[in-house]
């Protein structure tokens, strides 16, 4: 049983870590978060699975499961609101991104970046 | 002995003492938030601490037996994390009000000459 | 079928009753046994849409988690090898769901997906805007959605 | 800040957080959690529910204005912390019904106390928060 | 090798360094919204850390931190953006 | 012994502003309501004075926990006799404020907070518990916060700023010091903190702690070096709240000082030289600020320091006499004090102004008014036989006895800056000539007689209690004696309140 | 006594709210109150005289030893007579003098409070008592001379007047609280007896210069000197009042009180008679130089006073006897001369010497009683003043043999200056031709100058029965003031001596420089006296440094004031640390240190770094989230779950928070590039501060920490507390009183940003 914990949860945690070079590795802040939010709600579901495997006939499989799914309605909200907000605030996308249907709903120019490492403007308050 | 709390403690101390030295009013505010954290770092640290066994009587049991954490230094963090925010919130919108008047973050432009006094 | 979901609460409590031990492997097999009895019971009834929809519900999520699993798979390929794969956009794709909360599973489902993040939602509620990571094309990426989003609705409607 | 996705999660999320509130409430006693988290994870409830409706929207489901939420979770605090004395014994002496209630399980005066918390804390975040909401627009 | 030395040794060495790596990301910014996703993205770790740290200590009552974590974080994330949207506004 | 009326002061104030918040935005029940609970207070105060001047120090156990499990309030005859004085401020304040404050302040909760900040002083001064002692602090604080901003002019606000953050630092050292404290002795409770810190090996720590309960405290009280926020403040807010900031926030911090290095550190010489050090600097700064201020309020705040510098020398000298002297003079300091803030919020009625450049003739217009602020005045320079005088009697004693001539030089410093100001502001703001506008901004002539005395009643009140305290001085020598021997000799206290 | 010392004070509250009756002319019945003292004196001199003391004890404040003790010995029988017969005269006088002044009830009050003042002063037989009414008189001297108080100069000198005095008083009452504890008791009459102890302690020096201090600034002498000239600024009665009988006169009865309990030593007797001596000059010269009548009397009162300071200083009985003779010499033909000033001032509207003259013509008995006056201070035979002249001559002749010249020259040239001040102002202004201004002149009522011929001509009475005068009165005051040897006998005649040569070179002297006085270069301004300006300019340079200091401490920027504070901190606490001792860390004692931990203290640390150097205010906002977050993952590592979660919903509202107040703030200063001195400044306070933090921890963790109540706890909280999770059993239960006022605090905050939000003051609700 161990064994089979270990292997799941170590899983988890490559998933998790996957989720942190691609947040560094991204170009673009879209693709940043496209790429995390949903990895490591994963990861740390896999870990939350393993736990409940842990302590079974207790109230931990119950808490790990409402757990999952309270990160299962969070995480895609606030994901969703963040993203909006970068949109509508005018971050830059990566150069590639090709279909852009967005630019007909706003008017302003859509900015492009190079790369993720041009030194951006800081944030405009 | 729990050096890396020491060393966190330390570092919230600082961090906070450097920020309130500023001339920002939000550094100010951020310097009082980062003490207030050192200091309840600082009283759990100096409690007895014990790592993983929460002060929790479990099961059936009826006393907390083997090793636990210091109950006494979490209730008075408990305590004193509730009041700093009760300041803390009182602060930021204190903040606002004297920005809405000054039209400035800058602290050194508090100082009405004595003639304006009411 | 609210009816019969609390129906099938209610019986498996009365298990639970039964048999003395309540822990949440005990709920849940005396809900399955619920289920499987209410289905019996109700097989000639011409409403069977509160059976169809849990079998449903179950596939889809088995739906979601391959979705899930096999975008993160490609997504981590992508993110620990040295070149970038993916070609991102952003799409609008037309809603056939129509309530708020079809529109919000909807995009729960599409965000939890790797790759892909709904970045608004139009003002009429008529389409939403998804960021997308891997754009082979817009047509395949909006017929891929609308298989989801039909499961979906089947399930909710 | 409209937006269908955040306001219909509100939706949900708020009798959730509500609900997840009342059981920190309740089991604070005897695991961790208390009036103060439970009031403070209500008070994150309303606040979810302003942002995403406006806070006009969350007065109106709230009833009451926050500060009577402050004057009665008070009133319960003292009253739960004074009632000993008519026992004969100091404020804040424990007091406890000799029959533990279901889910509750055993229910005493510190019971209120806590309910008199989590009532203060919902009132005053709320007062803070949608006075600052209010007042900046 | 017991559980816990394993998650020692391998599984929160492996969570230290996904946290390492995001906390860079939100060092560098560029934008506070990508900052942002890096907090959302360390408290998500986080709440793994105290999963695994429930499974090695043995004590399921730290989960009902990280249900306290996953249940609000979100909050933040949104209050942000809130802020983002109101300084926009004004 | 063991009784339950100890808590009974800060309750009814408790209960008199939960009734408060229940009676939102209703103006004159707040007024009504707010003086009633007041005199309660003050009924309840005097009973439990006289209970403990002429009994034993009473204790009560919170939640009837024996100390030092539970918290503990101990009722001996320092803190009654502090209760008993902010309640008699606490009166004078509350009738004063029904008609010296706007409407639109009592609007908008000032009276529940004004009874908060009284059930924070009456807590702080009662409590056994250091960490109690800080929640009471943190009432008091966030109490005077509310109240020093009610209002929101600018220089309200500006003083805010630096009020809070300077408060908020202080108590940070405190808690800081608490935590220590916890670390080295496990307990929490004053009288077992005082017998279990004896066990500590290492005294340099226990000195180190003291450091923070220096610094904590002394920016409470407003001591040199740490004083700045008091200067910035006390000119800002309605002279109520003024009445009460001045005399009673800094004592409450001269509380703690009394308490804790009578009871937890005893001073070492480094630490007696230190508070003397404080103390005589504390002097000069007060006189050196108040000498050059043109505004009432200032000079009132300068002095405020000066006085407290007083009181700090004498706790340097640690001898029983140097007690009785300072216990005296915190007696008369704090009833004095609040009656001046009061005095320029009516001077400021009458004149519209607290500029002595702008002030003049209320001899000549309001004698009776004047003579009575004649004694409040005189009574602070220490013309005997008022109240200012004895104390320092006893003081000039204790300097003599420990040959410390740096302190009563401080002394004759300090209290010749009183005397020159208290003439200067008679002469300018009772005898000069007042200007010609002087009659269009004067707000108390067309005043209906109810609402002048209940403008006059409170000042006069006060001032009633300055000439009782300089007339009858033998009685509050002898409590003062009786408390000098409580802090000289602490097992009484320790006793009361571990007894099983 | 008791009655005799309070019944002014008792008149003076009685005038309060009656005053307004007794106004106008009904205000000269209040003379019966000086008067009814004066006979209740008067009956008592027989018992006196007959060598007993009377005591009256009424206990007031026992614990401290100050009580209402009375002693109506020789010298305050002298002192108490002077002070209640002119006081009764000056009661009179006033009633005219100040006829329509609509603060008539005031002056009466603040003049019976000084009387009282006085007569407690002299009757005390307790020093604290004595300083309890010589404070008073400062106090109702201080209303006395401001009386004016429309002028500002008027209020100036009553300032200046109670402030040197006040500052003598506190000088003096340290005296006296010495003298208490040195000799063990306050009363007079138990410190004759203590003398000696007194005389040998090792504060003798120090007690002496403090009552010193008193006395001088109260009796005007050098350099102290120059309030009562600018006292003048008071109206004439109190002029005469304060300066023959009373005010200035209480260090001179200081100074004789204590004469047998700490005088006959070599620092008693150089300091007053240099001081005396000194001050007897330069005020005697500097008269000469005046030419309003007032600031005229006004040094020669100085002079006078440093006469009698001189005499006690020498300490001889001649000396001694001279003393009490010339007070009473003095105190008559002094008030003689202010009030018929007064009357001159009061019907001419002017002092001036040069203006006035011939009034003769216009105020007969006032000249009658100025020139009576005038030759008693001349020391004419058959006056009074002679008598003290002859006095003084003897006891300066008598004197140490290799000093007594000095002394006699100095008091010869005091008394010529003495004799021609006093003839200009009695004499000068009524004789000569009568100006056509003053031809309208009347005499004035009855009441005003009734009172100076009965004090002149009171001088010619005792010189012409000088014996019965020294039996009765002089002899019973010599004999507590140390200066024992049977009655006093006061002669008319001495024989033909060199006492007598010296009168009367003096009184020619005098005449000749009367005659040639006019001739002088005189100062019209008074306010150029050297030592006055002295003291100013000291009070300027004291309060540029106030000004300074205060600007420099409280300068209004409060970084400065946070670096202040803690740098003390750091200060205080690096010297207990020094004192602590080497402080060193048991690596045996380290628990190991573990990869989450590490992990989470890295990322606090990062966090840290980037709130302090970010120049977004959101970024920062984000590092402080990821504070938060680590120190609740911290809670967690360390079992505490309670924590953790109050922790992170609280940042979490924090965050929200932050966002709800912060987005319309302005730009986030970036002031930390500009100056990197203040920035190196401010890391190291601030990173010394940490580690002092951090070693303070350390050597505390080294100390055991006792955990009876932290178990107990942890065994009762479920047995007898009912509760499994400790921590909340603690937070309702055990210490449920933190938890109600922690929600009180929160209460309070919230109303507070509910007001600071919402309320907004119309202009006009300035409290
Ligand atoms: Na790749
Ligand atoms: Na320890």
């Amino acid at each position: 049983m161990d064994v089979f914990i270990g292997i799941i949860s170590t899983i988890g945690a490559v998933v998790i870590l996957i989720a942190a070079i691609g947040i560094l590795r991204m170009p673009d802040f879209y693709l940043r978060m496209s790429v995390t939010v949903k990895a490591a709600t994963l990861g740390v579901g896999i870990f939350l699975l393993c736990a409940a495997m842990v302590f079974p006939y207790t109230e931990v499989p119950f808490k790990a499961l409402a757990i999952i799914f309270f990160l299962l309605l969070t995480s895609p909200v606030s994901a969703h609101m963040i993203g909006r907000r970068a949109f509508r605030a005018n971050i830059a996308l990566w150069k590639y991104t090709w279909i852009d249907d967005l630019e007909d709903k706003y008017t302003y120019k859509r900015e492009y970046t190079q790369s993720t490492e041009k030194p951006a403007e800081e944030e405009k308050e | 002995m729990e050096l890396l709390l020491v060393i966190t403690m330390g570092c919230l101390y600082a961090a906070g003492v450097y920020l309130i030295l500023k001339r920002s009013m939000v550094r100010l505010l951020l310097g009082i938030i980062l003490l207030g954290n050192g200091t309840n770092i600082l009283i759990f640290l100096l409690g007895n601490i014990v790592k993983g066994h929460p002060p929790v009587i479990a099961g059936e049991l009826q006393s907390l037996t083997d090793v636990y954490s210091d109950p006494i230094p979490q209730a008075l963090i408990l305590t004193a994390i509730v009041i700093s925010f009760g300041l803390t919130s009182f602060a930021i919108v204190l903040l606002k009000r004297v920005y809405a008047i000054i039209q400035t973050d800058d602290l050194d432009n508090l100082n009405t000459p004595e003639e304006e006094d009411i | 079928m609210v009816k019969q979901f609390l129906m099938n609460v209610v019986l498996s409590f009365i298990w639970v009753a039964l048999t003395g031990s309540m822990n949440y492997s005990n709920f849940l097999f005396g809900f399955l046994l619920g289920f499987l009895i209410m289905w019996i019971l109700n097989r000639n009834e011409k409403d069977k849409r509160y059976f169809n929809r849990v079998p449903k519900s179950i596939w889809f999520f088995l739906y979601f988690l391959y979705e899930m699993i096999s975008a993160n798979i490609q997504v981590a390929f992508d993110v620990i090898t040295p070149k970038y794969f993916f070609n991102p956009g952003i799409v609008r794709f037309p809603l056939e769901a129509s309530s708020d909360l079809e529109i919000n599973l909807l995009s729960v489902f599409i965000a939890l997906t790797p790759g892909t993040v709904v970045l608004d939602v139009s003002d009429d509620k008529k389409s939403i805007y998804v960021h997308v990571m891997y754009l082979k094309s817009k047509e395949d990426f909006i017929a891929r959605i609308q298989y989801a989003e039909r499961k979906l609705l089947e399930i909710l409607r | 800040m409209k937006s269908v996705i955040l306001q219909t999660a509100t939706r949900y999320m708020h009798p959730i957080l509500l609900l997840f509130s009342v059981f920190l409430l309740l089991r604070g006693h005897y695991l961790p959690g208390g009036g103060f988290v439970g009031g403070l994870v209500a008070s994150i409830a309303f606040v979810l529910h302003s942002i995403a409706y406006g806070t006009q929207q969350t007065l109106k489901i709230l009833h009451f204005n926050p500060l009577s939420f402050i004057t009665a979770g008070l009133a319960l605090a003292t009253l739960s912390m004074f009632l000993p004395v008519f026992f004969g014994y100091p404020v804040m002496t424990g007091l406890w019904l000799n029959q533990p209630f279901p889910v509750v399980g055993l229910v005493g005066s510190s019971l209120f106390f806590d309910m008199g918390v989590y009532f203060v804390v919902v009132g005053v975040v709320l007062t803070i928060l949608f006075t600052i909401s209010l007042e900046s627009h | 090798m017991t559980l816990a030395t394993y998650f020692d040794y391998v599984i929160f060495p492996i969570l230290a360094l996904a946290v390492m790596i995001s906390f860079i990301r939100l060092y560098k910014g560029p934008n506070v919204v990508d900052r942002i996703i890096a907090l959302d993205l360390i408290i998500t770790i986080g709440i793994g850390t105290v999963t695994a740290y429930s499974i090695r200590s043995g004590q399921g009552l730290f989960l009902d931190v990280a249900m306290i974590f996953a249940l609000i974080a979100f909050l933040g994330t949104i209050a942000l953006s809130f802020y983002l949207y109101k300084s926009k506004q004004s | 012994m063991i009784s339950h009326i100890i808590i009974a002061p800060v309750l009814v104030h408790l209960f008199t502003a939960i009734v408060l918040l229940a009676f939102w935005e209703k103006i004159l029940a707040h007024r009504i309501i707010s003086i009633v609970g007041s005199l309660l207070g003050l009924i309840i105060s005097v009973r439990l004075f006289t209970r403990v001047l002429n009994g034993p120090i009473l204790t009560m156990n919170a939640a009837n926990w024996d100390a030092p499990f539970g918290i503990v309030f101990v009722g001996d005859l320092m803190s009654t006799t502090f209760v008993l004085l902010t309640s008699i401020v606490a009166l004078a304040v509350s009738i004063y404020s029904a008609t010296g404050v706007s409407k639109g302040r009592i609007r908008y909760g000032y009276f529940p907070i004004f009874h908060f900040l009284i059930l924070g002083l009456n807590g702080a001064f009662l409590t056994g518990d250091i960490f109690n002692l800080y929640v009471w602090f943190e009432v008091i604080i966030i109490s005077s916060f509310v109240l020093l901003t009610i209002g929101g002019r600018k220089p309200q606000l500006e003083g805010a700023v630096k009020y809070m953050t300077l408060n908020i630092l202080a108590s940070t050292f405190f808690l800081t010091g608490i935590a220590i404290l916890y670390g080295i002795t496990g307990t929490l409770n004053i009288a077992d903190l005082s017998q279990k810190i004896l066990l500590v090996e290492k005294r340099a720590i226990v000195n180190m702690t003291a450091m923070f309960f220096v610094i904590g405290f002394g920016i409470k009280s407003a001591l040199f070096p740490l004083y700045f926020w008091l200067p910035s403040s006390y000119h800002t807010p309605p002279s109520a709240v003024a009445a009460v900031f001045g005399g009673l926030l800094t004592k409450v911090g001269i509380y703690g000082f009394l308490r804790v290095f009578t009871l937890i550190f005893i001073p070492d010489d480094f630490i007696q030289l230190l508070l003397m050090g404080i103390g005589v600097m504390t002097i000069i700064t007060g006189s050196f600020g108040a000498v050059i201020k043109n505004n009432l309020r200032r000079i009132f705040s300068y002095l405020i320091l000066c006085h407290l510098g007083f009181v700090i020398g004498g706790l340097a000298l640690f001898t029983e006499i140097a007690f009785i002297g300072l216990i005296f003079y915190l007696i008369h300091d704090i009833i004095i004090k609040s009656n001046l803030f009061l005095m320029a919020g009516l001077i400021r009625q009458l004149r519209g102004s607290m500029d002595l450049s702008r002030l003049g003739g209320i001899y000549g217009q309001y004698p009776k008014i004047s003579l009575m602020m004649a004694v409040v005045l005189f009574s602070l320079a220490g013309i005997p036989p008022l109240s200012g005088f004895w104390p320092k009697i006893y003081l000039f004693d204790a300097g003599y006895q420990s040959s410390n001539y740096f302190f009563i030089c401080g002394i004759i410093i300090g209290s010749f800056i009183t005397l020159y100001l208290m003439a200067k502001i008679w002469s300018e703001v009772f005898w000069k000539d007042p200007k010609e506008e002087a009659n269009s901004l004067d707000h108390f002539a067309p005043m209906p007689l109810f609402r002048k005395a209940l403008l006059v009643f409170p000042i006069a009140f006060l001032a009633g209690v300055t000439l009782m305290i300089g007339l009858n001085a033998e009685f509050i020598i002898q409590v003062a004696s009786k408390i000098a021997g409580e802090m000289a000799d602490p097992t009484p206290y320790i006793e009361a309140v571990l007894v099983k | 006594m008791l009655l005799i010392a309070i019944s002014g004070i008792i008149l003076a509250l009685f005038l309060i709210p009656l005053g307004k009756y007794i106004k106008g002319k009904w205000s000269i019945t209040l003379a019966a109150l000086p008067i009814f003292i004066s006979i209740r004196l008067l009956l008592r001199i027989p018992t006196v005289s007959g060598g007993s003391i009377i005591f009256q004890h009424t206990d007031w404040v026992p614990s401290l030893g100050l009580n209402f003790s009375f002693r109506l010995d020789g010298l305050s029988l002298l002192f108490s007579l002077l002070i209640s017969l002119i006081g009764a005269l000056i009661f009179i006088y006033t009633s005219s003098y100040l006829k329509n002044h609509p603060f008539l009830d005031r002056f009466y009050a603040y003049l019976s409070l000084f009387m009282a003042a006085m007569l407690g002063l002299v009757l005390s037989d307790n020093i604290l008592l004595l300083f309890v009414f010589w404070e008073l008189t400062s106090i109702s001297s201080f209303f006395l001379i401001g009386f004016n108080n429309e002028e500002a100069g008027s209020r100036k000198s009553a300032v200046n007047a109670l402030c040197l005095t006040g500052l003598g008083g506190f000088f003096l009452l340290v005296g006296l609280v010495i003298i208490g504890r040195v000799a063990g008791t306050y009363s007079i009459e138990e410190l004759f007896a203590s003398a000696d102890i007194l005389r040998n302690h090792s504060t003798y020096p120090l007690i002496v210069g403090l009552l010193f201090a008193g006395a001088f600034t109260k009796s005007a002498q050098f350099p102290f000197h120059f309030w009562l000239p600018d006292a003048m600024k008071a109206p004439t009665p109190v002029s005469a009042y304060l300066h023959s009988a009373t005010m200035v006169k209480a260090g001179i009865f200081l100074l004789l009180r204590f004469s047998p309990i700490l005088g006959d030593t070599p620092i008693w007797s150089w300091s007053l008679m240099i001081v005396g001596g000194f001050t007897m000059m330069y005020a005697g010269i500097h008269a000469l130089f005046k030419t309003d009548l007032k600031a005229i009397l006004a040094y020669s009162t100085i002079s006078v006073l440093g006469m009698l300071t001189f005499l006690i200083g020498l300490g001889t009985r001649e000396a001694l006897i001279a003393a009490c003779v010339f007070i009473i010499v003095h105190a008559l033909y002094k008030a003689t001369l202010f009030l018929t000033t007064g009357i001159i001032d009061h019907e001419t509207g002017t002092r001036d010497i040069r203006v006035l003259s011939g009034l003769k013509a216009v105020l007969l008995p006032v000249f009658i009683a100025g020139l009576l006056a005038a030759l008693s201070s001349a020391g004419v035979p058959f006056f009074f003043g002679f008598i003290g002249k002859d006095l003084i001559y003897e006891a300066t002749l008598n004197a140490s043999s290799n000093i007594s010249v000095y002394l006699t020259i100095a008091a010869v040239v005091t008394n010529i200056c003495l004799v021609t001040a006093g003839f200009i102002a009695g004499i000068r202004p009524f004789v000569g031709k009568l100006p056509p201004q003053f031809r309208h002149i009347h005499l004035p009522q009855g009441s005003m100058w009734v009172p100076p011929l009965i004090l002149a001509t009171a001088g010619l009475i005792f010189g012409l029965v000088p014996g019965y005068i020294g039996e009765v009165v002089i002899s019973p005051a010599i004999s507590v003031v140390g200066a024992e040897g049977g009655t006093v006998n006061l002669k008319i005649w001495h024989g033909f001596n060199l006492v007598l040569i010296l009168s009367l070179a003096t009184l020619l002297a005098g005449i000749l420089l009367y005659l040639v006085n006019k001739k002088f270069p005189v100062h019209t301004t008074t306010t150029t006296y050297a030592p006055y300006s002295f003291f100013s300019q000291i009070w300027g340079i004291f309060l540029r440094i106030s000004a300074r200091f205060t600007a420099v401490m409280h300068n209004g920027f409060l970084r400065s004031y946070l670096v202040k504070i803690i740098i003390f901190a750091e200060l205080l606490l690096i010297y207990e640390l020094i004192k602590a001792g080497p402080i060193s860390i048991d690596f045996n004692q380290l628990s190991p240190i573990t990869i989450y931990e590490a992990m989470n203290v890295i990322l606090l640390i990062g966090a840290l770094i980037l709130i302090v150097i970010t120049s977004s205010r959101l970024t920062a906002v984000v590092g402080l989230s990821i504070v938060g977050f680590t120190i609740c993952l911290m809670f967690v590592f360390y079992g505490a779950p309670d924590l953790a979660m109050t922790q992170f919903t609280i940042d979490t509202l924090t965050v929200v928070l932050f966002a709800f107040v912060l987005f319309n703030l302005p730009s986030f200063l970036r002031f930390h590039t500009k100056n990197r001195m203040v920035i190196a400044r401010d890391a190291v306070v601030s990173i010394l501060f940490g580690t002092i933090l951090s070693l303070i921890a350390i050597n505390v963790l080294h100390i055991p920490t006792n955990k009876e109540v932290s178990e107990f706890y942890g065994e009762f909280a479920y047995t007898l507390a009912k509760g499994k999770n400790v921590v909340n059993v603690i937070l309702v239960d055990f210490r449920g009183f933190d938890t109600m006022f922690e929600i009180v605090v929160l209460a309070i905050a919230a109303l507070g940003v509910y007001s600071l939000m919402k309320l907004k003051l119309k202009p006009t609700e300035k409290e």
